[in-house]
């Protein structure tokens, strides 16, 4: 199990692919996982860029938590969370929940429990920049 | 007893503080830090709290070393 | 929209890096994916490798037919199927099913509903050998 | 009428056919192809059929050139 945070792009394809080659081959059948990407667009606004300020100590703990409540919850042979901060432009990726286990009904429900309460509870904050100025994101109940 | 108080993104900004350490001899909630803090600003609605790294609510009592957070509903994802 | 059936090994996370480049950047926001990897035992028996048999042309239109639902039923930007057929070994990927919205939970839903209704309807067979000789697979239950 | 009749995985093993052409004569339905091509062979149970690649149920009516299809519960993904 790792949560990982990020001040610098990352592809999650080659990371998930790295996470794979450590586990033992043909001992998981199933592997969920979800990427959240930078749009360009938001309320109608161009975005230019975005800036993801987070609480670190917290954050980490958070991330770390909900990992460890995936593990006890659901039969898991590894979990993954990878997630932004800093300075961040459209079309990088932002964040991603992975789950790999024997069956799929586990990996999905793993990896949707990551991304959901990753998304209703972890502290981060995002600020906008659009051609008229920054502003803060405030609809986190975005789906 | 010392406190160290931390405010993050757009409740930074409002109350001009990011991170203090108070010496709050009277403070016994959440809610006297933050009254302390930013000598009695109203507290914005939907303001999320903190100690030691677990979410916490206005009431929940606090102890001498804390570290008390403020900040808005988060955005993260 | 691409459904793709292939007779040799594939890299799901290439495949998917590959299908990202394509898109266009910061228009979409998040990407559900699934994949299922060959397991190396079933039933308390170590499995050497795995005969997968299907009916060509049903196959590429039902899974082809899939995807139309899918993207008829949820607002995505692009959706893929690829499935392996043919000799396959232990910890190779056998499936992958991923989905690109705007939205996490249409996503999510589209993904789960390609890999739900290719594993309850399309037309494959799998064939197991076992260290006592070949059987075919009859749990299509399996979640 | 001519049809092409298939068998796939589990069931060409158990009929011993794979892939065959008949001139149905009085093949009405998906089921009375089934009894002509394996000359009255019980269908087990479970048995899925389709016409031209598509999902079809045994009673389903069948017309000349169709493809008919016989296969086991599938297992793929």
């Amino acid at each position: 199990m790792t949560a990982v945070l990020r001040n610098e792009p990352f592809d999650p394809w080659h990371e998930l692919a790295r996470v794979e080659a450590s586990l033992d081959k043909g001992k998981h059948g199933a592997c969920a996982s979800f990427v959240g990407t930078m749009r360009d667009f938001n309320l109608g606004d161009d975005i230019h860029s975005m800036s993801l300020e987070h609480y670190p100590e917290m954050t980490q703990r958070f991330l770390d938590n909900i990992c460890d409540q995936a593990l006890q919850r659901w039969q898991l042979s590894h979990c993954l969370i990878i997630h932004r901060f800093g300075e961040i432009k459209p079309g990088e990726p932002i964040v991603l929940t992975a789950a790999w286990s024997g069956h799929r009904a586990e990996a999905f429900e793993a990896c949707r429990f990551l991304i959901e309460e990753l998304k209703a509870r972890a502290p981060f904050w995002k600020k906008e920049t659009t051609a008229t100025g920054k502003r803060w994101v405030h609809d986190s109940a975005d789906k | 007893m010392q406190l160290n108080v931390k405010f993050f993104a757009s409740l930074s900004e409002q109350t001009g503080l990011k991170e203090v350490t108070i010496d709050a001899v009277k403070a016994a909630t959440v809610m006297d830090v933050w009254n302390q803090a930013t000598t009695n600003m109203p507290m914005p609605e939907n303001t999320l709290c903190a100690i030691n790294m677990a979410y916490a609510r206005p009431d929940d009592s606090i102890n001498d070393g804390d570290e008390i957070a403020f900040f808005p509903p988060v955005t993260g994802g």
